[in-house]
């Protein structure tokens, strides 16, 4: 322990880190500070994770604490249910999210509702941890966006960072949390940047979005790794002087219809952009709130640019699959032509 | 060709059938008053299954799963058990919760409906009753792998039915905990059927014992209605955790004498002469048959300790019948540590529409 | 195969079923016209299934094409895609929607691929029966409705009827049809009422939904059993002389957009009802077309009534948990308020 | 106490390590050809990963997982089988794959990241790759159904690594297999490492064999570098199978020589005095010895069959660099037989896009 103490305060400081060392500082700094703190995972210890998310945690933590698991996912996703409820602060990876689909049972038949059916005798603060998306022409089946299954469970929290500063703030807020969260990485944009990241244990808020660019003539809404097409896009139409808000979701859920109402208060438009298929996305849940509660602000009919309606393709057609910035630029163009 | 492994499963009994030792009397089952413990949990259990049936059939409890035949498996088990142990029932196994401390006004309050019913106030480690069936074993990993952690003394004691066997989270539980040498004890609670899917039809394997073959570690058969058998069978597994040699499987072979639940009709798929054949291996007439031979067991003492088990269960029931009705309201409030605004509003609205 | 064909010109006519043995009527027909149909699931032979849907058909199939699985519900989501692929149109059955979750594993990774991923060389005409939803007093995890999740998968149909009628020809047009598709049982109105059922082999569209009251002045918008509460909404709401028109959506992916802008483009009000809860659910996807391409016929904030963002309540509190015809008419005269 | 079941696996193996024999040598070894064909199988195999490695290098495919040092465990098993058996391979067996008729071409299709590779024109009902591991092993169920149903003589045969062994759908498939007699054989490419997970961290069981014990049916284990012992072994579960038998579990044991895929970098994780030490074991050199020493293998006839070899992968290769694009609309096309309107309408909206 004296071990870890050391290099803690030695990385006390700043630094440029991609959102896959921040992910990692983050379970470090969570190692350190809770001794309830445990990673499980498939290939996470010696191997570091095949991200490398958890890259030589298992050195200055031991394997006690950072465990290679069996390959089973039901049991990845079950036995912290047990851990946590005895105490611990079990945070799971799943390598892939085509992968996690065993783990749903144990979300939503335990995980998230221990405390409920408890009334509060049990919980389960645990994190499930997974990359997720497209775009970096992974192997069938390593491409998918599958968060509004996730978003639909009550009792669950589902979390999305879109830089390596949010993933920092926002996974030690998951950790932390004295309920069960998913946290999602879109591994597109793991090394896409860096990001100046300040190793202090900031945590970020659960139940907020983020508005990372103040514009007053179209909402663009989105998250994850689609942050970056529309942050492209948003450049594009500053150049015909439309200003574009980018709202970063950041938490599905609970979801922060507030920070969203607000922005299309102001501007009456809205683009929803996410990756996975459009048809039950959670691009649906924003848009019919703003069916509802957010319809008087409304002048245009609400955009949503995502995935296809299909199988997520292989990668030579993935491409031709994912939302691109031209997409939500004519999304955009269409909404800005109501008056 | 050589041959790389063997393996060999193991069958114990103490009592007969009638009563009468045929194994090893374990040392704790030579003293009159442990024996007498056993059996009165066991008669207490029957009369609670009773009451719940009854209670359901006047539409005053949920569907039920009466455990009645299998007193021996639960009681056994959860009376081997140290406080500081964990258990992980699955939903037939009233007795191992009752013996653990957990009340009958709770058991009744889950299974009329209330969540209240698994906010045990005695045994605050154990775990509610697992309704989907073999998911709690995972958490008995966990929970496992939380005592090991610790160094605690604790063991994790999750029980299932036979149907449990054939999940895949019940073998990838048991995997992992062998893998991991963790302190659990896995209980197979075999009787017979899983609703209408006789034993043979689930498995080709001979014997459940022997799914822990298939995870590394030692399965076991023992005679599910011998509860000196039972009990003997899980302290000794229980050291065996504790000791730091991991996880063992006991198959108890013991039989459904009643429906699946309230709701179900075993008439339509078995037939009374097997549940009669049954009848004559159950473990309650077989430990008073003993404890009458070799205890001098007496009719008067038999008749107050069931007029004491009815007096209990009459009591619990009505303190449950009397319990107040929970505001709705508490489907919000243990939903998250904090209620998130958006669930908030949904809750005033909830209120609101009174 | 004698006994069968004596039978089944038997039961030719018209008979008033409960839609459980409508559900039975139709495998029945299934089973009969095709011996590649194959029925499995937990105690659906000798029992006939725990709700009965099964009946008989052991005794008039064989176990063979009528079997008891064992307890392993990823295996009876598995199973069925190699049979399907091997030219079978396999009918499983998991015995309530709450032990559904380890068959998506098979239903996202497979089943619903299958085609794409071979470029048609293997395709995979199973049904995944399931009886779902809240209100007859069921114990812990049997009354969940978790549609929505099935309706984001793309390559899957999910189907959920709401009478007897529509539960024999939906479900024979599940079984005919060459994918695969999700066909949910509402099961609270397994019994509730009987309707003349002709047994004549005929299927309902698996694209359409269906417009089961028609009215000028509001929609509702539901599908299986909460179309018995949005029925009674609309009978007192035509007390105050509001007429409704009812949608029963039916089929949900894929999903008939066109019935219910039509009616809304009429109407300019919607309501959408749904047990499952309301964030994420399935009554997103309909208000999120209705804030795109239906905004311009919208008078008012389009509704939905649907089940609180909680874990379902066990028994004593279920009636709290799911919309009432109360909520419905509440709803209905909020967005009558508007001009 | 008494022994109620007992289990023992066998390991077989004809040729060590050196090419001596040391088993039974199986009448079809006995012949010339049929070894030299199982040999040519292995080099092409051996030859087209390396092709595939290069290209995924180069940028001319995705990440690949090479299959080096296995080709034993691959083409021993699928040489056993029929054309009418159906193959259930996992994303390892490319060996497997081409002795059944999938062209080199549509395996660097599909490993170049288009579907078009897994519409096989020769094995037109072998089943194309699983990624997720061991979710095939429950359609190998499903298709020695199918054969069951229609009294077919087909058998399933199902490869997996030994990480899948750890998952509970590979566990429930096999399960319902024993259950239900069914014609398939299951087999576990047991070759040391999932990923960066060694063999013993997977399970506590001793030998993944004994996984079939909980299954109800036989396990066997295999010297997985024999290709002679692996194809007697196939040949005799397919019989098995076929007559009725229901199914077995090969445990073939052999190791990952090359990286876990092309994005991974072993030498993190194992160290190389481990991998040289398996390079001793490796099946190819192994049947070359034998060839050599039994059959008079000539250094020439070694060089004409690399050369062939190397000439059928470059031309592979070549067609597979040069296959047209698909279309984009492809992705709609085959979601479903007939596409629904609401998906039609997004098939316009990206074609609309160009
Ligand atoms: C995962 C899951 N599938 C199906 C059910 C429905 N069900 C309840 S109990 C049961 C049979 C369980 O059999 P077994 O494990 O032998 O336990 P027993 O009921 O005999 O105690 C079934 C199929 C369930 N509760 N959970
Ligand atoms: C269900 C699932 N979990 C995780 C992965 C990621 N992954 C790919 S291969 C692999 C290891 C597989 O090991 P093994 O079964 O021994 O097969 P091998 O790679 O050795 O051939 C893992 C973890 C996956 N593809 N599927
Ligand atoms: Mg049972
Ligand atoms: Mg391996």
């Amino acid at each position: 322990m004296a071990k870890a103490r050391t290099k803690s305060e030695a990385s006390a400081g700043t630094a440029d880190l991609t959102m896959v060392e921040a992910v990692g500082q983050a379970l470090a700094r969570a190692l350190e500070e809770d001794e309830t703190v445990i990673l499980l995972g498939e290939d996470i210890g010696v191997d570091g994770g095949v991200f490398r998310a958890t890259d030589g945690l298992i050195t200055r933590f031991g394997a006690d604490r950072v465990r290679d698991t069996p390959l089973s996912e039901a049991m990845i996703g079950g036995l912290p249910v047990g851990l946590a409820a005895m105490g611990f602060r079990p945070v799971a990876e799943i390598q892939f999210m085509g992968f996690i689909y065993p783990v749903i049972d144990q979300i939503v038949n335990h995980a998230a509702r221990l405390r409920t059916r408890t009334r509060g005798r049990m919980t389960c603060p645990m994190v499930l941890r997974a990359p997720y998306g497209g775009g970096i022409h992974a192997p069938e089946h390593h491409s998918e966006s599958m968060e509004a299954m996730f978003a639909h469970i009550p009792g669950l929290r589902v979390v999305i960072p879109s830089s390596p500063a949010r993933a920092y703030g926002l996974l030690l807020a998951a950790i932390r949390d004295p309920d069960p969260v998913i946290f999602l990485e879109p591994k597109r944009i793991y090394r896409a940047a860096r990001e100046a990241v300040v190793d202090n244990g900031g945590a970020l808020p659960l139940d907020r979005c983020f508005t990372v660019l103040k514009g007053a003539d179209v909402t663009l809404v989105t998250w994850g790794a689609m942050l970056k097409e529309t942050l492209e896009a948003a450049e594009i139409l500053a150049g015909d002087s439309v200003e574009a808000e980018i709202v970063d979701v950041a938490t599905l859920k609970p979801l922060d219809m507030d920070t969203i109402l607000a922005s299309v208060s102001k501007t009456g438009r809205c683009v929803i952009v996410h990756e996975a298929p459009l048809t039950g996305g959670f691009g649906a849940e924003i848009a019919a709130r703003l069916a509802g509660e957010g319809l008087m602000h409304l002048v245009a009919p609400v955009e949503r640019v995502a995935g296809w309606d299909t199988v997520m393709p292989l990668l030579r057609l993935e491409g031709r699959y994912m939302p691109s910035a031209e997409r939500i630029v004519a999304a955009a163009r269409r909404v800005l032509e109501y008056a | 060709m050589s041959i790389v492994a063997s393996f060999e499963i193991a069958h114990t009994r103490v009592l007969g059938p009638d009563g009468k030792v045929e194994g090893e009397l374990p040392p704790f089952a030579r003293d009159r008053d442990a024996l007498v413990a056993l059996y009165r949990w066991m008669v207490l259990t029957r009369a609670f299954d009773a009451k719940a049936v009854a209670l359901q059939r006047t539409g005053r409890l949920g569907t039920y799963a009466s455990g009645i035949g299998q007193e021996a498996v639960c009681v056994g088990a959860a009376h081997a058990m140290t406080p500081d142990d964990v258990l992980l029932p699955s939903f037939r196994e009233h007795g191992a919760q009752l013996v653990r401390g957990v009340t009958m006004q709770e058991l009744l309050l889950y299974w009329g409906g209330d969540e209240r019913g698994s906010d045990f106030a005695g045994p605050r480690q154990d775990f509610p009753v697992c309704i989907p069936v073999g998911t709690h074993a995972p958490h008995a990993a966990g929970a496992a792998l939380a005592f090991k952690l610790r160094d605690e003394p604790s063991v994790a004691v999750c029980i299932f039915g036979d149907g449990a066997t054939s999940r895949g989270d019940v073998y990838e539980a048991m995997n992992v905990a062998g893998a991991w040498t963790l302190p659990v004890v896995f209980i197979a609670n075999n009787n017979q059927w899983a609703i209408s899917v006789p034993r043979p039809a689930q498995t080709a394997a001979e014997t459940l014992a022997q799914k822990a073959v298939a995870a590394g570690f030692e399965g076991l058969q023992v005679d599910g209605n011998d509860v000196i058998a039972v009990r003997q069978a899980t302290t000794e597994a229980l050291d065996k955790a504790r000791s730091g040699n991991g996880p063992t499987l006991i198959e108890a072979l013991t039989y459904r004498l009643g429906d699946h639940t309230t709701v179900d009709d075993a008439s339509r798929y078995r037939d009374d002469e097997e549940v009669g054949r049954h009848w004559k291996e159950e473990p309650i007439a077989r430990l008073r048959s003993y404890l009458t031979a070799a205890h001098g067991w007496q009719k008067a003492e038999e008749e107050a300790l069931i007029a004491a088990c009815a007096a209990e269960v009459e009591d619990a029931a009505e303190s449950y019948l009397a319990a107040s009705p929970e505001p709705p309201e508490a489907m919000f409030d243990y939903l998250y540590e904090e209620l998130p605004a958006d669930a908030a509003r949904q809750r005033a609205a909830m209120l609101a529409q009174e």
